[in-house]
């Protein structure tokens, strides 16, 4: 359990790192270890399948964001230069909803069945007839491809929807002259 | 139960970013902090203590598992993500390739 | 892009293999062992974009490779599918898993999640492909 | 019948499938497959509205309904189905002539399929988290469509849209998150029978706010509104026609319905309070974005202020929540998609022959245009309510519903911001459309015409037969609303 606790407390500097620092290259880095360490969390959580995903999709996004970045410019240069009046409003706006979020929040986590103990309800059936109805050792990939196939085929289409759409965002005109 | 409480932590420093920072680079990386916090918290509802990954290597299975179910949410959903940011970090380039900036005061129409 | 320096090109030569047959693994065993098309994938677009790092690409290979990945993308997306038609054709139900089952736990077992899971690696492996091309091009190759 | 239900989502994701690759062989392909796909989806969804006599429950892989994803149409899934399959097929008849102003053709194309079959899996799925991924398709697509024309208004109006509806899915997500976690299953019936008999903790509290607040920042309802009037006039004509006239209709109002009617089983009876907050952002919706209407000059801003406050009188009337009201909402639906969309894809002739979108500047602009003209005119005057157009029929039912609720002051509302309705849709027909000082434009090309002439009939013919579409379509849509956990049991008995 003390593992959980140090993971969670360096991902939640790791983020504020990441939201703070002047450096846009060095935000990113920092957002890369917030991803690192919810691999980690995925492996103590037993979640292979979700580890090895995060690992990948963490490295490929840091890549993403760092071909923008070299393409751009490094410096945040909205950081440092004081608030104004303007920024009020945001900020009471956050430390309300904040509030509000973290109150009902907790509120909700503790009428929750305990962290450990799942309720398994649908997912008991996975696991006893998982083997024998789709023949899948991992019952991860039998529930993503077979009982719930169709949320995959949907997943698969808004990675193409999202690679049609950086096509379509990156043309260099966009009317004809 | 704190467990939890991190990661709510880690998506209420997502909402901060995209709520007050000026920076467009600094709103797509909250919105990939708060894509986290978010997954990391579903693949923790199905933890169970004591069990083991739901891969069954051997008939009959010796096992007891954890809940095979929201690991597979959860791998949809991270795929989800990194979609939406490629979308998000196409229009960023853009955007300061017409504008030289990320500073979301002097783009028009941003404001509000 | 522009290369990068001779140390990262024959660490890349040696590597790159490696890592695309590694992905290629994860694809076919997504049933028995972690991991899954979307990993597998992934790991294989991995690999295409360490080669365009390290040795650099010209303009002229940029648009072509983007043209080619899109029409892998498509053929993925078509056999993904295809495979949920298969089930409405010949079974039932749309998406029902009518290949033969096989004997757990071997290569050639889980009906329908083999091809699946192949379709889905060419199709994210081609996806990723095109979505770095975009961003990291040195120009915007979306002329049409 | 059953087998076919899975064709909703399968032909238009083939198409985009088919799309890039095709394109590459002849340029019209593209145009050529997503028009073949829009048609055949709209004599599909004509079949399923006509014979449809109760609800399919449609279990995808033979899984039933806990363990697999299922596809419920019932008579509330087939009504929004078929407005928007009317509604894609006018537009893409549109966008046909109107894209060729804009490079990128079969990226148009493939998007817009994309953004149909989230659409069409929204609305006839039964599963939460399914919802939550055609969501994702559709928006994604929807964000890229607006910032299509990658000027400097477009992609910082589809990046501040793509802020809010990403915020909007993300709280969305949570919510799937603590629903699973409290009652680990998915599928909405299964969710609606344990929320009925569990005790009403925090969690039922907490996901629904969540719920509540994703749900209506992706249908811009009043505090949340601030990226549709950005978002909706940057896209391309016929995007804004399928945006404002049925995408936050579908991703918005009838999802929330779904939720708060279907699954949380609440009605007037059982949750006054929930039902008078929606009465009031309902209400808010329409007297702020009315009034913020009339200082409009941007002719495509003018209309989207309009959808937000025609969605307040939607929201107002699944409000008011008795059965009057319920109707007058779901024809307000599709009263509004056809007559907004109309309005849209006026100011898409007008803009593809001018290139202007200031009123002040186009005096007189569309005077040489009279099919335009003239639709705007019928447009207009669907859309502030006057008779024999549909428009007149759907605040009638609003109002028989306030009425009947003895909610007077709501009914007074309903009224005035009909006329305020007129006000601004006039000040558009004044200037661009009466004012003759310009001289020497010609109307715009064939479909363009064709799909706003089709829209004009259509908005005369459902007029005339208005009751005839209440009794047929509307009332059993409204009843499946109304009979709250009732359809828990629909579901899992397989009807």
């Amino acid at each position: 359990m003390q593992a959980f606790y140090m993971l969670l407390v360096f991902m939640v500097a790791a983020g504020i790192v990441a939201v703070e620092i002047k450096d846009l290259l060095a935000a990113v880095i920092s957002l890369g270890a917030v991803g690192f360490g919810v691999a980690i969390m995925f492996i103590m959580l037993q979640a292979p399948d979700l580890a090895f995903v995060q690992i990948v999709i963490e490295i490929l996004a840091v890549v993403f964001f760092v071909a923008v970045i070299l393409k751009t410019t490094h410096e945040d240069e909205t950081l440092g230069r004081g608030y104004t009046k303007d920024d009020i409003i945001p900020i009471l706006g956050f430390s309300l909803f904040a509030l509000m979020f973290l109150y009902l929040g907790i509120k909700a986590m503790i009428s929750l069945p305990s962290f450990g103990n799942p309720l398994m309800k649908v997912a008991s059936y996975y696991i006893e007839n998982g083997l024998k109805e789709v023949g899948a050792g991992n019952l991860v990939a039998a529930v993503i491809l077979d009982y719930r196939g169709y949320d995959t085929l949907g997943e698969a289409t808004v990675l193409f929807t999202s690679v049609i759409g950086v096509l379509a965002i990156l043309r260099k005109e966009g009317r004809k002259k | 139960m704190v467990v939890v409480l991190g990661s709510l932590l880690l998506v209420l420093v997502g909402i901060y970013a995209i709520l007050t920072k000026k920076n467009v680079m600094k709103i797509v990386i909250g919105f990939a902090l708060m894509e986290y916090a978010i997954n990391l918290l579903f693949a923790m509802v199905g933890f169970k203590k004591g069990a083991v990954a739901p891969i069954i290597t051997s008939i009959p299975p010796k096992h007891n598992f954890v809940d095979p179910l929201p690991q597979a949410l959860v791998l949809t959903a991270i795929v989800i993500g990194l979609g939406t940011t490629a979308v998000m970090l196409a229009f960023a380039l853009r955007i300061y390739d017409k504008t030289k900036t990320f500073d979301i005061d002097k783009l028009r129409r941003l404001k509000g | 892009m522009r290369g990068m320096t001779t140390i990262v090109k024959t660490i890349t030569r040696i590597v790159i293999g490696f890592i695309f047959v590694y992905g290629c693994y994860i694809v076919l065993f997504g049933h028995l062992s972690p991991g899954g098309g979307f990993a597998g994938g992934a790991i294989i677009a991995t690999s295409f974009i360490l080669s365009r790092l390290a040795f650099g690409t010209t303009e002229k290979q940029e648009k072509n490779t983007t043209v080619v990945s899109s029409i892998f993308e498509s053929i993925g997306g078509i056999g993904f599918l295809s495979v949920a038609l298969l089930g409405m054709l010949f079974g039932f139900y749309y998406f029902q898993n009518i290949i033969s089952k096989g004997i757990p736990l071997r290569l050639a077992s889980a009906g329908h999640i083999l091809p699946a899971n192949i379709a889905i690696g060419i199709k994210v492996g081609a996806a990723l492909l095109s979505i770095f091309l975009g961003l990291a091009s040195t120009k915007y190759i979306m002329r049409d | 019948m059953k087998p076919l239900v899975p064709l909703f989502v399968v032909i238009p994701l083939g198409a985009a499938f088919l799309i890039p690759i095709l394109s590459k062989v002849w340029r019209r392909f593209s145009e050529i497959i997503g028009g073949i796909a829009s048609a055949s989806i709209l004599f599909l969804s004509g079949y399923f509205l006509f014979n449809l006599r109760s609800g399919i429950v449609y279990p995808v892989g033979g899984w039933l309904a806990p363990f697999g994803i299922v596809f419920v149409v019932d008579k509330l899934s087939v009504f929004f189905v078929f407005v928007i399959a009317l509604i894609w097929f006018l537009s893409y008849l549109f966008a046909i002539n109107y894209m060729d102003r804009y490079t990128g053709g079969w990226k148009f194309y493939t998007l817009f399929s994309l953004m149909h079959a989230g659409m069409m899996g929204v609305a006839i799925t039964g599963d939460l988290f399914n919802l939550f991924v055609f969501l994702e398709i559709a928006s994604v697509s929807s964000y890229a469509l607006v910032g299509f024309s990658v000027e400097e208004e477009g992609l910082e109006a589809g990046f501040k849209y793509m802020v809010m509806g990403e915020i909007a899915s993300l709280f969305i997500l949570l919510g799937i998150a603590f629903v699973y976690a409290s009652f680990s299953t998915l599928n909405m019936a299964d969710i609606s029978l344990s929320l009925a008999s569990a005790t009403k903790n925090a969690v039922y509290y907490f996901v629904f706010a969540l719920f509540v607040f994703g749900f209506s920042l992706k249908s811009a309802a009043f505090p949340f509104h601030s990226w549709l009037p950005d978002a909706h006039p940057a896209a391309p004509a016929p995007v804004s026609a399928v945006l404002s006239g049925v995408f936050i209709k579908i991703l918005g109002i009838y999802s929330l319905s779904r939720i708060v009617f279907n699954v949380f089983g609440l009605s007037r009876a059982n949750a006054p309070g929930i039902f008078n907050i929606l009465l009031l952002l309902g209400i808010l919706s329409i007297i702020f974005a009315g009034l913020a209407a009339l200082v409009q000059r941007d002719y495509k801003r003018i209309l989207a202020y309009s959808s937000i406050s025609q969605i307040g009188y939607i929201i107002a009337g699944f409000g008011i929540g008795n059965i009057w009201g319920i109707i007058g909402a779901l024809l307000h639906v599709l009263s509004h998609a056809m007559g907004k969309g109309l309005l849209f894809l006026t100011s898409g002739s007008v803009v593809y022959r001018t290139e202007e979108r200031d009123i002040e500047k186009m005096a007189g602009f569309g005077v040489r245009m009279p099919w335009t003209g003239y639709s705007y005119l019928f447009g207009m005057l669907s859309l502030s309510g006057i008779p024999p157009f549909i428009g007149f029929f759907s605040k009638l039912f609003l109002l028989i519903g306030a009425v009947k609720q003895s909610m007077y002051g709501v009914a007074v509302i309903f009224v005035i911001f009909s006329a305020v309705t007129f006000a601004y849709l006039l000040r558009i027909e004044n200037k661009v459309f009466w004012e003759k000082t310009v001289k020497g434009f010609s109307d715009s090309p064939f479909l363009m015409v064709f799909s706003m002439v089709i829209l004009v009939l259509l908005l005369l013919v459902s007029g005339l037969c208005f009751s005839h579409i209440t009794k047929e379509f509307v009332k059993p849509a409204a009843e499946v609303l109304l009979r709250g956990v009732l359809y828990a049991k629909d579901i899992l008995g397989g009807i």
